[in-house]
Formats: structure tokens, sequence, C-alpha cells
């Protein structure tokens, strides 16, 4: 029970959606059909597996007084707040909450000047660091000490320039006695659409190669990774 | 010395690269921007659509990179509503909805463009490849209803379309991996028409499929936006961002030209002394 | 002298004019009845659910005046006990062909194709047989397709199989898989404790499982060495397996004492932290040798740059592409894409993993000859691989 | 209350740039308070546009008989109980019952890859290797090189990634080219990261000066 019947379970629903590849007759389709609508059902339910070890690993930082573990009840108090305006829309039915304006669901305006003024702000501000780390990397760690790093740094320059205007800008101030304009962007272009293009199909083919092999383990059940431990 | 440059605070390089962005911000220049062949396919295209057409807009991208996209989106969005070109919303990722509500709401009142009759916004639903495999066959199996909760049955520009088969173009404005289960499940299965707008992160691993045409047209990250907006003549977000980019970018190519000089020398320094080392023992 | 001219034309001019436009009437009067499309021919849409009927016809001939140049194309069609009704929209004038996907499984249909005019006027082509749509049950055009996949799935499970059953896999050596030996030495030498970073994959990814692997191989190595292996993790899951592979890697080695479970530990999940973690601890404890294997995102530059102001050896390995060219430029040596798998197999020696690697090489050995063919043929003027190709993808 | 939230999200994105000079209280306030925020939208969000159009209005249909929902929306309830094995999680002595939903979910998933993966990106990528080649007539001697150097590259990386023969000779030679050709891709990569990172910062710094800002002047 614990592991030979999702092993055929998934065995049996992989090799459908296969077949059904295959086949394009209206009985075929309308199986197919149903099973994208199950597995449509089903997934929602997986934000539980996230969630669940969200507030468990918090919890056990609380309990456990770990380094800083104040800042749970932080994550705790942003996770409530949320939900708490975000899910009861039943509630916009009861007229004393809205006459003290307040409203609940992801239209309610409180839910959007969170998202807007809270999350949007603080995820992005959270990525835009990377400009600066990757300033300083480019500074302190990317030097050209083998001929693969050099080549890369200098594929990286070109593309750098090449990206903005001001690298044609520079071209053809500094470059204006040669017969050619706008090289930069054109270097750019050419290594993309060809040096670039050719390294990345190799890389697809052999990816894809590796998914479908992966694929064929998990249907066959000889890859059972997925299952976890017992 | 040497020794001091090359390991210089990183907090220095921190404030440069901010004053690199903070006084193009404040001082905007306009530097004259050369067109690239992918964006050019894209504008093509959907210039090429007569009015009544449907385009398929997904927000593939979060909070976290909306930088380069959403101009991307707004100036797409512009050249449809000006051509008659109809436009659904959908996404993939849960915290795109509202940021492509709020975003299709602005242009649209720019443009005089009305709900339900010039866009829609279908919303999200999890599940990502199943979403769209189950608008393959039918579109509303999927998204009975739009994003403000009614049903697609009364959307009056839903009314002539099912499925793919109804719309000329998706356009996945994307900040991961979306791209290529568009390319592998809508255009393979369903013959569906794909273009993407992605972020600086993953515009080269696109190029394979521009090729092979699985692409029509490809705006690569900030520098598309801006591309696109100087072919409909309104030049905005991406136009600025393209053009203060310019100076970080100047300052990154000089850093990291500066430090491999600096690690030359050095290292020709630190190789002589070894040697002269060899030579006393 | 020049004016004159255009007020009045030479005779010859003149004469030309009037042929033009007598011409020009004539022909317009004949050309009321443009050539309708001909050759109209409905046809069940093969290889499909049977919910649609393809028309193709040839295309009508215009009349010579704008007016009556053909605008479209408008499909009608009929039931048997029906009247003709329009489908679909006005088609443009250089289609010649049109599926009708909008009819009932199994009803017969009979279609004409009507040529509308730029001022209106339309021309009925002749009425189609009645046809049916009917469902296929296999996919003639997706033969090849099906038997490419049963060809490498075959090709997997044999290899797996001959794995299992004993015999020898080779895998080529791995450049950066030297590197372990040496890294560990020098920590050794250097007194200093040696760093393994897991990245931010869960249990479940590919990427993680080949780290963990890896990371029992290298746990053999310093316990034997008695050198310090600290082991950051980011997922709690990840971390009880990581203890457990690293346990019993010691045990392995006979050095069961050596162990010791502090050094594995968990920092935090979230991304920047973690990031702000790992830095801290390489600069107070200056490691000799910083793994970096497994699932990386945005922090993989902030790993790799401190990694390397510190002066330590750094061994990467990633399949996360993006994260690749920060290793490359940071790292002493790196594991790309799918050598990290590689490198799992040809460490651990598990069968399953070197059969589909040797499975994987086989499908490539055949997108090698299918390229260099198709190449070839194509260069003599053959081109029956690409047409294949097309036909299929 | 637009300003207000104007400067609520100034505050906050000073408090995370607050990082770059040091880890602080502010920096690790900030970050706990938008990984709580992120999970809560996402619960909020599969609620209301995931389990209740997709599984609870079809199931309510078929329970009341309103609308175009007939009986057989009751088979919704498989799915449904099958999606709510993942509560098992939560319990240690049932959390193996999470197989179920997964091994479906995965076996779908893998059912679906194998012959649309085998088809977008085996077959149609090597079919575009060989395009150029069936219009050769047509190209520019440049086009032809360009041609000539892609089949090269995909040929060359591929053999790097050959993992069965030992690179030794002309294998050796041909996979060290196979490497340029990842290194050149690998820095265009790397030049268009770049871009989108500070792209990034750039939009910060937009809301800073000009909305930011903007409330004071």
């Amino acid at each position: 029970m614990t592991r030979q019947v999702p092993l055929v379970l998934c065995f049996l629903f992989g090799i459908v959606m296969i077949l059904t590849e295959f086949v394009p007759h209206s009985r075929s389709q309308g199986l197919y059909q149903g099973i994208v609508n199950w597995s449509l059902i089903i997934s929602p339910f997986a934000l539980v597996l996230a969630v669940a070890t969200l507030i468990q690993t918090h919890w056990t930082r609380i309990s456990r007084h770990t380094e800083h573990w104040q800042y749970s009840y932080v994550v705790f108090i942003g996770i409530i707040i949320m939900v708490l305006i975000g899910v009861p829309t039943f509630l916009n039915n009861v007229s004393f909450l809205s006459k003290i304006g307040l409203s609940f669901g992801p239209k309610s305006p409180i839910f959007e000047w969170l998202f807007n003024n809270v999350q949007v702000p603080m995820d992005a501000t959270m990525f835009s660091l990377l400009a600066f780390f990757i300033a300083s990397a480019a500074y302190r760690a990317f030097r050209a000490r083998t001929f693969e790093a050099t080549l890369l740094l200098i594929t990286a320059l070109i593309v750098m320039m090449g990206n903005v205007p001001i690298g044609d800008l520079i071209w053809n101030t500094v470059m204006a006695w040669t017969p050619w304009d706008d090289v930069t962007s054109t270097a750019r272009q050419w290594i993309l659409d060809n040096p670039n293009l050719s390294a990345r199909r190799g890389i697809i083919l052999g990816v894809s190669l590796g998914v479908i092999s992966q694929s064929i383990r998990i249907i066959l059940g000889i890859e059972r990774s997925y299952l976890g431990g017992d | 010395m040497l020794e001091k440059l090359m390991n210089i605070d990183r907090r220095i390089i921190f404030i440069a690269i901010a004053l690199s962005v903070i006084i193009p911000t404040l001082l905007p220049v306009n530097l004259p921007i050369t067109g690239s062949e992918p964006t050019q396919k894209l504008y093509d295209y959907i210039d090429a659509l007569p009015p009544g057409s449907t385009i398929m807009l997904a927000f593939d991208y979060g909070p976290s990179s909306l930088a380069e996209p959403a101009p991307m989106a707004e100036a797409v969005m512009k050249h449809c509503f000006d051509k008659g070109v109809r436009i659904i919303g959908v996404t993939l990722i849960v915290d795109a909805v509202t940021l492509a509500d709020k975003l299709m709401q602005k242009v649209s009142e720019e443009k005089g463009a009305v709900y339900g009759k010039d866009y829609v916004l279908l919303g999200f639903r999890p599940g990502v490849t199943q979403v769209i495999l189950g608008m393959g066959t039918e579109i509303a199996g999927v998204f009975e209803s739009d994003y403000t909760g009614k049903p697609l049955s009364e959307i009056p520009m839903m009314a002539n379309i099912t499925n793919y088969d109804q719309i000329d173009l998706l356009l996945d404005l994307s900040a991961g991996s979306t791209v290529e289960i568009w390319i592998t499940y809508a255009n393979v299965k369903y013959g569906l028409q794909i273009a993407a707008g992605v972020t600086g992160v993953i515009v080269s691993q696109m190029y394979p499929y521009l090729q092979t045409g699985q692409l029509v047209g490809l705006m690569p990250g900030f520098l598309g936006a801006a591309e696109y907006e100087k072919l409909i003549n309104a030049p905005a977000k991406g136009t600025e961002g393209i053009n203060t980019e310019s100076f970080a970018h100047l300052l990154i190519v000089g850093l990291v030209i500066m430090s491999n000089i600096a690690f030359f020398v050095h290292q020709r320094q630190s190789v002589g002394a070894s040697s002269r080392s060899q030579r006393e023992e | 002298m020049k004016g004159q001219k255009i007020l009045c034309p030479s005779p010859v001019v003149q004469g030309l004019v009037i042929l033009v436009f007598v011409l020009g009437f004539g022909l317009n009067t004949f050309a009321q009845g443009v050539t309708p499309p001909m050759n109209v021919d409905a046809k069940d849409t093969p290889n499909d659910a049977g919910k649609s009927i393809t028309i193709t016809w040839e295309k009508a001939v215009d009349g010579i005046s704008v007016a009556n140049r053909v605008r479209g194309y408008q499909i009608l069609r009929r039931i048997e006990t029906g009247e003709f009704e329009e489908v679909g929209p006005l088609l443009p004038p250089e289609t010649t062909e049109y599926k009708d996907s909008t009819i009932e499984e199994g009803t017969p249909y009979a279609y004409i194709v009507r040529a509308v005019t730029e001022d209106g006027t339309t021309f009925d082509s002749g009425e189609t047989d009645f046809v049916k749509g009917t469902g296929e049950w296999f996919h003639t055009k997706k033969i090849p397709l099906f038997l490419a996949m049963l060809l490498f799935s075959i090709a997997i499970v044999w290899n797996i199989y001959h794995a299992q059953s004993g015999k020898e896999i080779f895998v080529r050596r791995i450049p950066g898989l030297e590197a372990v030996d040496e890294a560990i030495g020098r920590a050794t030498e250097m007194g200093r404790s040696i760093l393994y970073v897991l990245g931010l994959g869960g249990v479940s990814d590919v990427a993680t499982i080949a780290s963990m692997t890896i990371l029992g191989q290298v746990a053999r190595r310093t316990a034997d060495y008695e050198t310090p292996l600290r082991v950051p993790c980011n997922d709690p899951v990840v971390l009880n397996v990581v203890r457990e592979i690293v346990r019993s890697s010691y045990l392995n080695e006979g050095r069961p004492d050596a162990y010791n479970e502090e050094n594995i530990f968990f920092l935090t999940e979230s991304q920047f932290a973690y990031a702000a973690g790992v830095d801290g601890i390489m600069v107070r404890e200056k490691p000799a040798a910083v793994f970096l294997q497994g699932t990386f995102y945005a922090e993989s530059l902030i790993l790799a740059e401190t990694g390397n102001s510190i002066g330590a050896i750094q061994i990467a390995g990633t399949a996360s592409e993006h994260q690749l060219p920060f290793f490359i430029a940071a790292c002493d040596y790196t594991l790309i894409g799918e050598e990290l798998y590689a490198a799992s197999a040809y460490l651990s020696k598990e069968p399953m993993l070197l059969g589909s690697l040797r499975g994987q090489d086989w499908g490539k050995l055949f997108i090698f000859a299918a390229i260099v063919l198709g190449v070839i043929l194509e260069l003599l003027g053959v081109n029956w691989i690409t047409t294949f190709l097309q036909r299929v993808s | 209350m637009e300003v207000f939230g104007i400067w609520v999200a100034a505050f906050l994105t000073f408090c995370i740039y607050s990082f770059l000079y040091r880890d602080n209280p502010f920096y690790r306030f900030a970050e706990h308070l938008f990984i709580g925020l992120a999970v809560g939208y996402g619960i909020v969000i599969t609620i209301h546009q995931g389990l209740i159009p997709l599984a609870w209005n079809p199931l309510w249909q078929a329970i009341t008989g309103e609308g175009e929902a007939s009986r057989w929306g009751l088979l919704n309830l498989i799915p449904i109980c099958i999606g709510l094995l993942f509560f098992a999680r939560l319990s240690r002595r049932h959390s193996w019952l999470i197989r179920y939903p997964l091994a479906i979910l995965i076996g779908v998933g893998s059912g679906i890859a194998i012959p649309n993966v085998l088809q977008a990106d085996i077959f149609a990528q090597t079919h575009g290797t060989l395009t150029p080649f069936s219009q050769i007539g047509r190209l520019s001697a440049f086009e032809i090189f360009g041609a000539i150097l892609m089949v090269i590259g995909v040929i060359c990386t591929l053999t790097y990634f050959f993992f069965s023969v030992e690179h030794q000779g002309a294998i050796a030679g041909i996979s060290k080219i196979g490497i340029a050709f990842l290194m050149i891709g690998f820095g265009s990569a790397f030049g268009n990261t770049v871009m989108g990172r500070v792209a990034l910062l750039i939009q910060r710094v937009d809301f800073l000066l000009n909305n930011w800002l903007g409330t004071l002047f």
C-alpha cells in the first residue's frame, strides 16, 4: 500500500498520457482531457506541502529559541494578515464589517494595498541587491585565469556593451574612421545568433535526453526518489 | 598598493554602482537606439494582424522581476489597442495576477480600451502544464470565469473564442522557464504561434527556439522594451531604463578590465618573486 | 507648346485611351462572372478526433478592374436535409484550404466555396459530395515519434539492466573530480576545514541528489584524513538525509568516532539570509576548499565571490544554467550541467545512474548521426532527412 | 493612503538595502515579513483562483443542480479527495499517503513530457540545425559560414557531454572546441544577466527618486 500502489498509479497515468498522444480518436481525447482536468484539481492542494514545511521550521525555531527566533513571529504575522484579509470573501456579506470599511478577498483594496506597497517593493528590492553583488563580483572574482574564463569574459564584455545604446555610440565616435557602423550591437547579435545558439542547442539536446530518460525511469518505477524515505 | 587595490572594500563598489544608476536617473540622457531583428520580427508579426484578431498575453513574471517585462507588456498592449487587436491576459505565476490587473487597467485607461470588448484578464490557475494543455482543448474548461469571477460566457469578446485555434499569437512575458513550457505544450501540440519577452537572465537560451521558428519574435530584456517603444514611437520606461543602464554597464566593464589588469600585473610580480627566491636557494 | 500637348493629346494617344476604355468595359462585363473556385474538395481531416473536415480548392480567377478582384472566400455548408449556411469568417484571398472544426462527429456535410469580390458580388463553386468526420485510432504522422520513443526507452532500460547485472560501464574522466583529492589534501596540509554547500534544492531535486552522492564520496576521503567537513543546509529535510549519508560514509571508512553531527547544520531556508550565513562562515573560518554543488539561484555569485576572496580552492557544479557563468568565472573547477550527474554516477557507481547515462549517450550518438548525415545529404541535394524531421517536428 | 503606501514601500526598500552595509535587524525584519506575506498571498490566490473555481464550484453546482453542470460533476469528488491526501503531510504516521497524489501528478507530468519534449526539443532542434543547408543556394557567404559554424558548434558541444568514451586524441580536440562554444554561450548569458540585474536596480532607483521623493517636492 505504501509503495506499490503509488508506483502502479504513476505507471498507469503515465502510460495513458503517452498513448493518448498517439490516438487522435475522440474517446482517447476525452480521456486525456479528463485526466488533465483531474490533475488541475489535484495540483492546488500541493501548496499544503510548502506551507506546512515553512510553518514547521519557524515553529521549531520559536520553540527552540534558536538565533533570531523572534523574527519567526513576523513570518506568522505576515501569513495571518494576508490570509485573514484575502480568504473570507463571505464576510463581505456581513453588513457590520462593510460599514466600518472592511472588505475581504483578493480584490479587496486592503489586500491590494498590502500587495502593491509591501510585497512588491520588498520582492523587487531583494532581487535588485544582485546588481550590487554582480558589480562587486565583476571586480573581485572575474579573472581571466584560464583560457575558458578568458573566452567567457571577453564574450560577456561584448554582449554587455552591445546591450546598451552607449556601446554603439562609443564605437561610432571612437572608430568613426572605419567603414563600419554599430559594430558593438551587431557583434552582440552575431554572438547570440551563432556560437551562443550552437552551445545552447547542444545543452538543450543533452538536457532533453536527460528529461526523457528520467521520465521513462519514473513511469517504469525504476526511479523512486520522489517517494522519499520510508 | 596593488594588493590593496585588488582587495578593495566591496562597499566602495556598491556606492559606485548606486551612483552610476542614480545620476543618469536624475539627469536623463537620450542615446540613439539601434533596433535588433528579433524585436522587429515580433513587431512585424503583430503589425500584420488584421483588426479584430486576438493575442494572448501571458504575464509570467513576479514582482521580483517586473522591471523588464512590465514595460514590454505596456508597449505591446499600446500597439495592439491602437491596431484594434484584442488581448487576453493570463498568468501561470501566482503573484503575477495582481500586477497584470494593475498594468492592464493602466494601459486600457490611457488608450480608451474597454474591458470585455478589447481585452480581458483570465487570471491565474495553479498547475502550469495542465493549464496550458487544458486551454488547448477549451479555455472555458480551465477558466470558466475571468479574474473578477465573471463567467466567460457573459464576456462579449470571448464569444467566438473556444481554444488556441482562435488565438493568433501567444506572447509570453517571462522571468523563468515558462517560455520553454509554452513551446513544448502549446506550440507542438496545438500549433499556437509563440513569441517571448524575457528578462536579461534568460535571453541567451531563447535563441535556439528563435532560429527554428518555434518563437516568432523575441524582446531581450530592457533592450527589447526600448526597441519596441521605438518601433511604436512611444518612448517610456524601457527607453529611460536602457539609457540609464548604459552607464552601469560602462562601470562594470571598466571594473572587469581594471581588475584583470591588476590581476596580471600582480601575477607577473609574484612569478618574478618566486623565481628569484628559487635562485637564492 | 508643352502645355498644349497636354490639353490636346495626339491622335495616337487618343486612340489608345479609347481602346483601353472599350476593352476595359468589355472585359468588365465579361468578367462579371469571375471564374469561381475550382476543384473544390471536402475530406475528413486525417489524424484528428473526427471533429473537423478539411476543404481545399483552387483560387478563383480575378476580374481585371479593382471592383472585380476577389476579396476573399466564404465557406458554406449544409447537412442532408438543410439549407446552405456560412461557416467561419471571410477568408483572405490567398487561402486555398480551410479546416471546418465546428462539425458534429458522424453527420454528413456538403460544402461550397464562395468567392466574394471587392464590390460584394459572389461567385459560388460547385457543391462537394457529402462527407463526415471520423476519428482515427492512430496518428499516422506520429509513427516516427512513437518508434523513436520506443527505441530510446529500450536503450535506457537495457543499459540499466546491463549495469545491474554487474557489467562494467565506462564513464570518462571528469576534470573537476580530480581536483577533489587535491582540494582535500590541501585542506589537510593547511589544517583547515572543508566547506560543502548543497545549494537551495529540495530532496527531490535531481541536482541535489547528485550533490548528496558526491558529498558521500567526499566524506569518505575526509574521514581518512580527519579533516573537518562543514555542511550548512538550507532545507530541513535535506539536512536529515545529509547527516545520514555522511555518517554512513564515516562508518564505512571505519571512523565513526571522527563523525561530528554538529558540523552538518541547518542555517535558514531563505535565499539571501542563507547566502549571508555561508559568507559569514567563509570569512570567519577560512576553509581551504569550498564545494558548491547542487541547485543554485541568484545567490551563486555571492557565494563564489566570497569563496574566491578568501583564496579557497573552489569546485563548483550545477545544472542551473543561469548560474554557471558565475561559477566558471570565479571558481577553479566547475562541473557543467550534465557533468554533475555524470560525476555522481562516476563516483557512486550506482547501476541506475550509469545505465541511463550510457543510454543517453546512445541517444546523442543518434542525433549526431542524423545531423552529420543530414548535412551531407543536403549538400548532395538529397533532402529526405530534413523533410522527415520537418514532418515530425 | 496612496502617499502613505509609497512611504511604507520606501521604508521597506531602505530596510533591505541596509543589508549592503551589513546584516542588521531592519533587514531581518523586512526579510521575514516578506516571506510571510508572500506565502499568505500564495494561499489566498490558490484558494480563490484555484480551489474555488476548479474544485468547489463544479461540485457545488452538481449537488444543487444549478447552472449547466450535470450530476457527472460529482465525479470531481475523486480528485478532490486525492488532493486532500496532501494534508497527510501534517501527520508523521500517515505522511506516506501524500505519495498517492504525488505519484499521479508525477506520472501525468512524465507521460506528457516524453512525446512532447522529444518533438519540441529533439526533433525540432535537430531539424533547425539542418534547415539552413536545405536553402544553401540562397544564402550569402557569411550566412553559409554561420550555418557551418552552427553544425560544428552543436556537434562539438554534444561531444563534450559524451561520457561513455575517454576524451583522447581527436575526441579530446572536438570536445575542447565544444568547451569554447559553451564558454561563449555562458559569456553571453553573463552579459545579458548583468542587463537583467541592473534593470532591477534601475526600477527601484526610479521608484525612490521619482515616486517617493516626488511626494516630498
